[in-house]
Order: C-alpha cells, then structure tokens, then sequence
C-alpha cells in the first residue's frame, strides 16, 4: 500500500527524510493466447472450454462478418459513413462475453461485435449506421446506450450508470469502451475520477487500436501505457493483449466482479491495431504505411483462436464451413430485412424532442403530417 | 404556507422533491454538509444523507455527464454549477447528450434531469460570476429553460423542472435570492413549464423580461403609472419552450414592446421575443421595439457593474420613447 | 488567379498566412499529415513543416485553451475543430478566456486565435456532424463570427480573420466546400470583417442569409424573378459584430424581409436580425419578418435530414408570403 | 524505462507468459526543512545561504502581510471577496523564486505572494480584487497571466505559452500554479498530455491545500497523491512537502532545468493546508473542524523557516522586527496608494472589448462619454 500524502505530512520528524516514495505503481500486462496459437498455463478457466471457445469465434467471425456487409453497403451508396472494426473483434466480444445481460454497455462506435453479441439486432444496426434514429431503438438490451459519436464523451455516462446501480443497491455494472485516441478527452478522465472517488462499478474498456484517424498512439499521448492514466484516478489499469480474445474475457470478468463487489472502477486497455481504414470516409494510405499495416495481420484475432480451436479442440474443416455459412446467410438476411424497412413519417423528426411536444412543435408536426 | 425568500423556496423545492421521489439525487460542488455556496441545498445533505445528496469533485462536464448516465437509468438528478459563469463545459453534454437522448434513441432511453446554477449580475461578484448565458441554452433544441423571478414560482417552477420527463436547465436570479421574501405555498403545487406570467395587467405598453430584472421592470411600471402610463408586465419564466402567445397576446393589445435583460444584446433572448413580434404582431404595433440590455461587452467587474446592469431608470426611459409614438 | 472550390480557398488562405507571418501556427486533429479530414490543409504540414502545423491529441477544449497561451504569447494559433458538433467543449476557453483576455487585462495581453470548424448539414454525415450553432457564439461579446459563402469570400474572410488582432471564430459552410468554384486573386487581399455583401440587388424583398443556404437564396431569386418579384439577397458574413447597416439599409429600401438560416429557429442568429428589423426598419415595413429555419429540433439523420433543412422552394414559399402584403 | 506497449505486442513469443509488468512508476516525495526547523544533509545549496534564506522569509512574510491587510480592507467593504494564502506562503514563494523573469506565470486565484515577487505591485492586486480591471493590466511582469478564477483552465495557457518558447526557440519556461480541486477537470489534463507529447518547457504547481472550498482532498480523488496524475500524461510527477519552502523552490527549480534542456514538462503536488476560510465569503466552520485547523499550525511555513534562521543563521529579534516593520509599512503604503486610485471613465467597460470597436459599440461609447 502505497503511503498517503496526508500521512506523509504528518510523518514524525525523526523519520523525516530527504527523499522516499510517496507511491509506487505497476503496470500489469497480459495476454494468455498467442499469436500463433498456444495457450499459455495461466489462462482462465473457459479457455480450456470447447464450447465456450467456439462461442466467441463465432461471435469475432459474426462481427467481421457484419462489417464487411456494412462496407459492402456503404460502397453500393446503401448505407451511410462507417467505421469497420477489422482486427479488433476480440474487443467487442471479450467485453461482450463477460458481461451479464443486466449489465449495461456504454459503446463508442466500432463495437458492433459487442452490441450484436448482447442482443442487437443487426438490421437495426444497418438502420442506424444508414442514417436512421430508429436503429438506436434496439431491441435486446434495452437499457443500453446507443453508439456514441463525440469521443470521450460516453466515459461520464458510464459512470453515472454505474452509480445509479449503486445508489439503488442493485448488483450491476456499466461497461464503457473508447478508443486510444478518446483518453485524451477531458471527459475521460473526469468520469475516471468520479468513478474513483464513489467506487462506482463501472469498468473502461480502452481499444487502443494504435491510430486515431491520422494520428498514430505516440502523438496522442506521451504515457508509456494507456492503462497508466487510470493511477491519476487512484483506480487499477491493465493491459492486456486485445487481440487475444481471452485476456480481454478475463480480464473484464476480473473488473466486473471487482464492481460487484463494490471495490470500484477498473481501467483496462486492450492492445489492438486499425487494420482497416478510420471510416469508409478515411484513406489511411495517407498516412501510414501498408507495411505497418500488413505486420499486424499475424496478431489478428480470430486466426490465433481458430488455430488453438484446431490444435487443441479438433475444431474441422467443416465446422468451419458450416459456421461461416450460418452466419454469411444471417448477415445477408439482415442486409435484406434492412432495405426492406419503410421510411419513418416525416412527423417523426419532431416526434421524440420532448415527451410533450410544446405548441410550437406541435403545429410544425401537423404542417408535416400534412405532407 | 411561508415566507421564504428565493433560495430559501429553491431549497423547499429540492426537499420536497427528495421527499417526495426516491430517484431524486442532488449533486455538485459543495452541496453537500456546506449546502452550496448560496446554501440553496442547506441542511439537505443531514436529512437525506449522503445516498440522495452527492458533493462532486470539481468537474462541471461530468457533472453534466454522470447526470445524464444516471437520468437514462430512471434517476432524477438536481445538479448544481456552482455559477453560471463554469457552465460552458457542460454544453458539449447538454447540447450533444442530455438534450437529443430521447431523440437519438426514439425515446428508449430519457434525460430526465435538472441542472441549476445561480446566474446573473448585481453581486459584486468576482470575476467571472455575473454572467447571463441563457440564450445559449435556449437554442438548443430538446431543452427546457427555466428562469423563476419570485420565491412562489421558484417553487412551483422547480418542482415542475424536476418532474419533467426532459433535460430542464434552471437558472436563478442571485441578486433576487435574498432580495425579498413571500408567502409560499409549500404543497407541492408546481407551475406550468409553458406559461408565461402577466405580473402586472397594464393597457399601453407590454414590458417583457425575466430573472432579476422583472422586479426592476416592476418598479418601473409603477414610476410611469405616475405619469400616466399604463404598463404590462410579463414574465417570460420559461424561455424555452416559450410562451409566445401569451407575449404575442399582450403586445397586440398595447401595441407597444419593451424587453428587459441582463444578457449582452446581441442574440440575446431579447432577439427571440422581439423577432416574434416582427413576424406575429406587428399589425397594430405603433412604435418600433425596444431592448433594454446591456451593450456587447464582457460583465465590468463590481466596480462598474452598474453601468452595465439595466436599471428601473433605463427602463422608464424605453417606455417614455415607445410612449413617444401615437 | 486561381479557380478554387470553397475548401480551396481555405487552404489558399492558410498557406498565405503561413507564408507572410511566422507567428502563424496551424493546429487540430489530423491538420497534418492527412491534411485535414476535409483536406482544408491538405500539403501544408508537408511545406511548411511540424513546427507550423501541429497535429494535437483529440482534446477540443485544450486545443482551444492552449490556442489562448499561444496568441497571448504573440503566436497566431489557427485552430481547427474537426466539426462543429464537437466544439462545445471549446466554449468554456473561447467565452472565459479568448473573448476576454483583452478587456480583463486592458490590452495589456490580447488573443488574436481563429478557430476554425466546418458546420452545417446536407452531406449525409453521421450523428453530431450536421450542426449549425453560430448564435451560440455571436452572443458572446469579445469575439468575432465569421461565416464564407463563397470560394473569394472564404479566402479574403479568412485572411481577416487570421491578421485580425482578436479572437475569430470562423464556420465553413461543408455543404458547399465542393459545390462550385470560383476565381479567386490570391494576392493575399483580405475582405472587411464588418461588411455584409449584397449578392444580388434587388428592389421588392431583402433576403438575407449566410452560409451554405445563401445558394438556395440566389437560386429562390431567380426563381422569383421568373414571377415579376425582384429579389435582394444579402450574405451576413460577418455575424458578430454585424453590419447592421447595410441590412437595415436594403430593408428599408424594399420593405419586406426575409431570413434563412440552417440552425433551428428559436435564439437562432436570424432572431437577431429580426429584433433589428423590429427596432429600426419598421417604418415602410409592408409585410411581417419572415424566418426561414429548421423548426427547433434536433438535425435528423441523413435519411430525414432534407426535411430539416431550409430548400429553394421554402425561401420562394416565404419571399410569395411576403409579397402578398401590399 | 517501462516496456512500451507496441514493444509488448511484438514481444516474441517464446518471452510470452501469462503476467508481466507493462510499466512501473514511482512518486518521490521531498522535504529539506522539517516543521522543527531541522535542515536535511541532502538540502540543495543555496539553503545554507543566509541572504537567500532571509529573501525567501520575507517574500513570504509579505505574503502573509498583504493577506491581512487585503482581509483587514474586506471586512470594512473596501475589497472584494478575497482568497488568502494563509499556510501557503512557501508555495508561492518557492514558485517565483525558481522562476526568471523571462519565465511567465500563470496564476491561479491564491498566489499573490509569487506575483508580488515577481514585480507586480500590491495596489495593482489590491485594485483587481477591489473590482477594478485595471489591476490585471500590471506593471512588472508584463507577459504573466492575469488571475485565473474558472478553476483548472488556466493549465492550458500555460502549455500554450510554453509551446509558444519552444516554437521560437526561446530559453523559456511557464509555469501554471492550481489548487488541489483544479486536478479534477479536464482540462488539467488535457493540458498535461498535451505537455507530455510535445515535451512542452512547462511546470505544473498544484497547491494541495487538502481542501476545495468544503470538499476535502479524500472527496475529491481518490488518487493516494496528486502527483501520480502525471503519469497518465507520461511526465514526471513528484510531491514535497508544500510548507517547506526550499523543498519547493528546489523542485521547481529542477523542473525549470528540465524544461530548458528540451526534456518537457513536470507537476509538482506542493503537500499544504489552507489554514483560513476559503475566501472572505466563505465560513469553514460549517464543514471542518477547529481541531483539524489547529493541528496544521505548526508545519506553516514561516516559523519553521524562522527557527532555521534563527539557530543556523543568528537570525536576531531585532532584525525580524525591522523586517515586519518594512513590510508592514509596505503594505500599508499600497493600501493607501489603492484606495487613492480614481474609477476608471465610464467608457472603459467598452474599450477593450476589440482592438477596434464595431459601429455598435462605438455609439454605445459615445453615450458613455456624454454621462
Ligand atoms: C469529440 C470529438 N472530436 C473529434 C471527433 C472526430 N473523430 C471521430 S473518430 C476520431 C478518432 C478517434 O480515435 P480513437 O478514440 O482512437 O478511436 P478509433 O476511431 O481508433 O476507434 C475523431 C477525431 C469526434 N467524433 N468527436
Ligand atoms: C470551473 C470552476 N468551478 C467552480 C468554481 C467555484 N470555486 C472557486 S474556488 C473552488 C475550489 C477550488 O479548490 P482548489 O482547486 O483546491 O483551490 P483552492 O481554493 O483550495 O486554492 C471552487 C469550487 C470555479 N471558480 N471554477
Ligand atoms: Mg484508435
Ligand atoms: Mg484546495
């Protein structure tokens, strides 16, 4: 335990020296899934499960699945500017697949993976990635926020959330998730700290995908880590390999119950890389390398699952086979229902300003009902 | 029922509401064992402790921020900004979350909270503590603002705010929180969000303001009754959604228009109210619309806050010129 | 001479000013090596170097704020936020500091940034990218609001802005950042910050705008002008302060007014200009004001957004309303 | 040096384990001069030279000098609210005494003991905290920011200033000073990482004076110290004691070396206690107790740094009296010099709003010039 400032002050003078430490602070790194596959000694108890493994493939391949139709889409003028997160699925479904469904998930906006896995329909996805409010009226976890587009912001969410759970005694938590690039906000750190002061089971997900459109993790932040900003907060920071789809499984469950068991906040950054472009507005060759790009093409996540799938689980060909078909076919039957979807009346754009609608916006409504 | 000046009737508003509503939680600097630097929540956080009266750290955005987290669960937080003047940083959360959440999720998810900061000049305030920024709220679509000018519908208004089903942003007159007491009711009764109110019936000319400066406005229809003039007072009270019919109502009938505020003319609310009447009531308007506000500047400091405020003189003096014209 | 879009002439005007004055800085999220999301400053890390465009961390309000120590040092920081939806968190720096460093201290330190954004909607951006609150910031006394509407004005107006010894906020329209091209000197001459422009001349209606939608005002007079009604159609431009003269000026002369804006209506900018019209161009006013404007609500996403925002067609509707009245 | 994280991910895989440390940190804690008046060995230099001491004890006798008489105006209705730095003396003193004069300070609302220092005269403070803007244009240090009420937005001026040396090559260092309560908002650190990336020659001072009006340090973070908030921003942070005068002269100093090499940014969590209300409106007795106040009275600055002087330096009691005399007398002049001051011309609240003023202002000018 690291000694308190005020305990410090009033340290006794015949201990008074010119110099110790105030704190001390370590870093945990952690990953239990290679990348080539091997599994290490320590890993958590579901990675030794078939079942379980199978169940978060499917879930990375799903989420890898649904943004190369949303691109697909976005490229055929069918749906609107869309952020991909290839090479990042472990994020998503590790956070995804430690969480309980009472839990509430405080996404940024490239954790599809997450939002479908917790019961998102994905044509609702489409909907809202096509310009559509109605695609944030997801069914499946209600209480769930919706995309969050001006970064950062999400984090206070979060933790009011959280504290709502603990104000009302209620054995829940909120799991937020930003990019690297979202630790630079004010606001992150404000919610860190609130979260610190009133123990709020909140857990911070940071996908540190290494860029923030152009800019690459070195000039965004000096820190070494950016599971470090969490000691300013006085809560623990972590890092573990996003990529291995277990370490971010454990170690979400490790904070959730950490949560549960009113210990708090826990900051936990996941190591990942942007394979693909910022948005489908973005052209990454601008700025950085193909090479940097195609050197993280053996860390991705779902190969070095499936190959731990195959090594140790026996996982065949035809599995694989009938997986990818399962879910293409969902995916498409997603697509389908999403251009099927009727317009929303014109009225709707005023419909959900206020639960009442003062008299002004009530003759605006009649004038375009009227349309 | 009590005589109660304006923040002694905030504070039986937020009591009544604690009382009255679990989900109710107060939150912000110092409103805690201090209550608040107006001590607008005095003895709040020993009653109800410290599960339904929070003191923050010291971050206005979150403030902001944790309100909405916690209003999308169902909660109903009060927070405070401790002056109108560090409100900014909780526009991005106001403008871009608390007031769009119902609409962005097609009314899944709601923002029922209420964030309240004491504004306004008058003070001798430090720096930085006499702004006057509720035109900047009120152009943002989703909000409700609130403005009480008198202990009664301090009450009545917050109690109103905090059980609006939307985001209310409740600004409160410092330089009338103590200014003067009056008997309020204290049952619960909430007023209208979407009421304007007529403090003073008058024939010749309407004069139109909120805040601190209605008491001004007050006193200045009383010195032109003296001279003959008949002069309607209103109070906007809800800037946003805002009453324009009865604003509208009033001006056809007397055909004349003074709006009072202590905001920097230009954009200020004053705009709104004047630009309704060239668009509604211009038929019968016989003399051109006056704003009394202060110039475009930065609030001096105290010791020449008074050149910048409104006065009960400044508004005599608008309504002697619109009286000028037949 | 040079045929330039809108998003052109920006990037010509930087480089100009990077070029004449070295106490130019140019800063925001990805400015650099991307040159910019919309390419605004496409090349110009590449010429000029890292020590003159400065990529920073995604942190609006420290942009902001460190753009404040920038220029009381003496720099020129030309700050971009990547949309205007996230500039809120910039307010607390630009009303707080920027707008006042020089009438807290007397002049003794003064604040010549520019913060530049893209706002406005109709390119089918997502959520929180279509926003248009310039009224927000041409309330706030200290600073100056400046809006392009062409590729020439975009150029001359932002060379102002940047030479101009105090804090500029300047929103480029994105809708038309590519919608035509102009010929543009780049002789590095600058364009007053206190003039509006009269498009087109016109003797029946005054139809005033800034931004994107004063295409759709010309392309409306046009159309009127096929229907015997000789529309004028003026560009604000410079919002705060603004040329109320010249404004007040053609409206007097025509007697009818008409105003657009994209930002939702209530507090909006063209309140402002109303409440002028109603204190000082009354006389000879022969119809009511009429505002053009999204209702007040927030900016749909793409698929409803054309609902939202003011057409052609809805400036005809208005300028026919008004010419009705005799 | 900590591992860096895109070091972590491309760890080999032979050297994969289970746990491994990411990053370590340690927050150094320093004090010279005990409460007893005790020199540490390891004190820095100029803390045997007498004529150095006697400065830095009556810089902060001034200090403690001006707050009574700015009190003492108050209280008779001839000041404005007021914030003392009662206790806090060694912060401001040990600040301005680092810096240069070519360095810039950028003040939070209770340094005035580092203003003085640095040349501004005390009837311009007592002119701006007596509602006269007049007081922020002073003499001396012409580029030094005025006071900073909106708490914590003035780390940002500070980083904007420092960058501002660095663009231009200069010698320079800022240095921004903030309260215990400002480490809360954002923009504190925004500020610090921006510091952090571009190795910004700036110093960040926070004044931990356990108290933020009513909130206590404890409520405010749960950080176990303030310092360790550098780390998320990847800049050293270090504590010492705050009512120690030569600790923080000596840190500061050693942070402003630090900026001048080209090696960035450094805060400094100063460990004091406000020993008076926390401004002239507030009353400290609605939420802490006596007993606290009065357990921090014996590590106050002055006296401990009296005993140094007195037992090593033969300090004598006719020369501490000739000192308060001279400074009281000092003080005294300028408060007469203050209450001398004529108002500024009605047209000053105009004036200064643009280097040029708009049409509107200018009619609104001439009216003001009628009066
Ligand atoms: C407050 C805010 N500023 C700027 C933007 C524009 N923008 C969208 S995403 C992005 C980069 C985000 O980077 P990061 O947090 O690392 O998330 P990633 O996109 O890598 O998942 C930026 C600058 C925004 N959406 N919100
Ligand atoms: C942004 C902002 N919020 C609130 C306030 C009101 N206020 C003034 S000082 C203060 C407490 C500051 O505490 P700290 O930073 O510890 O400084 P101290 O007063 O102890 O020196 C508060 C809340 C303010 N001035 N600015
Ligand atoms: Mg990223
Ligand atoms: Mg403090």
């Amino acid at each position: 335990m690291p000694l308190l400032g005020r305990e410090l002050i009033g340290m006794s003078d015949d201990r008074m020296q010119a110099a110790v430490d105030a704190a001390e602070f370590r870093i945990p790194f952690k990953r239990y899934l290679s990348a080539d596959g091997t599994l290490a000694d320590a890993a958590p108890g579901f990675a030794s499960d078939r079942s379980e493994l199978v169940r978060l493939y499917e879930g990375m391949l799903r989420t890898r699945a649904f943004d190369t139709e949303a691109i697909a889409l976005q490229r055929t003028g069918r749906l609107g500017t869309y952020a991909s997160s290839l090479g990042q699925e472990a994020v998503a479904i590790g956070v995804a697949a430690a969480m309980r469904p009472e839990d509430v998930l405080v996404p940024s906006f490239r954790e599809h993976g997450a939002q479908i896995w917790r019961g998102v329909r994905m044509e609702e996805l489409f909907l809202y990635w096509g310009g559509d409010e109605r695609g944030s009226d997801f069914s499946g976890p209600r209480e769930d926020f919706p995309v969050c587009v001006p970064v950062g912001t999400q984090y206070c969410h979060g933790v009011g959330v959280g504290l709502a759970f603990s104000l009302r005694h209620e054995d829940r938590c909120s799991v937020v998730v930003g990019g690297d690039g979202s630790t630079s906000r004010g606001d992150f750190h404000e919610a860190m700290n609130m979260a610190g002061v009133w123990k709020v089971p909140a857990v911070f997900v940071v996908n540190n995908n290494q860029w923030a459109i152009s800019v690459p993790r070195a000039a965004q932040t000096a820190a070494q880590t950016l599971a470090q900003k969490a000691i300013g907060a006085g809560i623990p920071g972590e890092q573990v390999d996003g990529c291995d789809v277990i370490a971010v499984r454990d170690a979400v469950e490790r904070a959730l119950d950490r949560g549960r068991r009113g210990e708090g906040a826990t900051l936990i950054e996941c190591l990942t890389y942007r394979l693909s472009d910022h948005t489908t507005s973005d052209d990454a060759t601008r700025y950085r390398e193909d090479a940097e790009v195609s050197s993280h093409w053996p860390e991705e996540p779902t190969v070095r699952l499936r190959t731990l799938l195959t090594e140790a689980h026996g996982w065949s060909r035809d599995e694989e086979e009938a997986l990818r078909k399962e879910i293409n076919g969902a995916v498409k039957a997603a697509s389908d229902a999403y251009l099927q979807i009727d317009p929303q009346p014109a009225t709707a754009i005023v419909d959900y300003t206020y639960a009442e609608l003062p008299t002004d916006l009530k003759a605006v409504r009649d004038q375009l009902a009227e349309r | 029922m009590a005589e109660l000046t304006l923040v002694e009737a905030v504070r039986s508003a937020l009591s009544k509401a604690l009382e009255e509503d679990p989900a109710v939680v107060v939150l912000g600097e110092d409103v805690g064992i201090d209550g608040g630097v107006f001590r607008a929540t005095d003895g709040l956080w020993q009653h109800f402790g410290s599960g339904r009266v929070l003191d923050t750290p010291l971050s206005e955005a979150g403030i902001a921020g944790i309100s909405v987290g916690l209003a999308a669960q169902g909660m109903k937080p009060v927070a405070e900004i401790q002056f109108q003047g560090f409100i900014h940083a909780t526009l991005d959360q106001m403008a871009n979350h608390a007031a769009r959440l119902r609409n962005r999720t097609r009314g899944r998810l709601t923002c029922p909270m209420v964030l309240r900061a004491p504004y306004g000049g008058g003070v001798h305030a430090p720096e930085h503590h006499s702004e006057s920024i509720e035109a900047i709220f009120a152009h943002i679509p989703g909000l409700r603002v609130v403005i009480p000018s008198s202990p009664q519908r301090a009450y009545g208004l917050l109690l109103s705010a905090i059980r609006d089903p939307d985001p209310v942003v409740f600004f409160e007159p410092k330089r009338i929180y103590r200014a003067f007491k009056e008997d309020v009711a204290l049952d619960g009764e909430a007023l209208p969000l979407d009421k304007a109110f007529v403090l003073r019936e008058g024939q010749d000319v309407s004069v139109i303001s909120w805040g601190a400066v209605t008491r001004d406005c007050l006193e200045a229809a009383e010195v032109m009754a003296g001279e003959g003039v008949d002069a309607e007072v209103l109070d906007v009270a809800t800037l946003k959604p805002y009453d324009a019919a009865t604003l509208m109502a009033s001006v056809r009938k007397t055909g004349r228009c003074v709006i009072v505020h202590e905001a920097p003319r230009t954009a200020g609310f004053g705009a709104e109210i004047a630009a309704r009447v060239a668009e509604e009531a211009l038929d019968g308007l016989v003399a051109p619309v006056r704003r009394v506000t202060p110039p475009d500047i930065i609030p001096p400091l105290p010791r020449q806050e008074q050149l910048y405020l409104p006065s009960k003189d400044d508004v005599c003096t608008a309504i002697r010129e619109v009286m000028a014209w037949q």
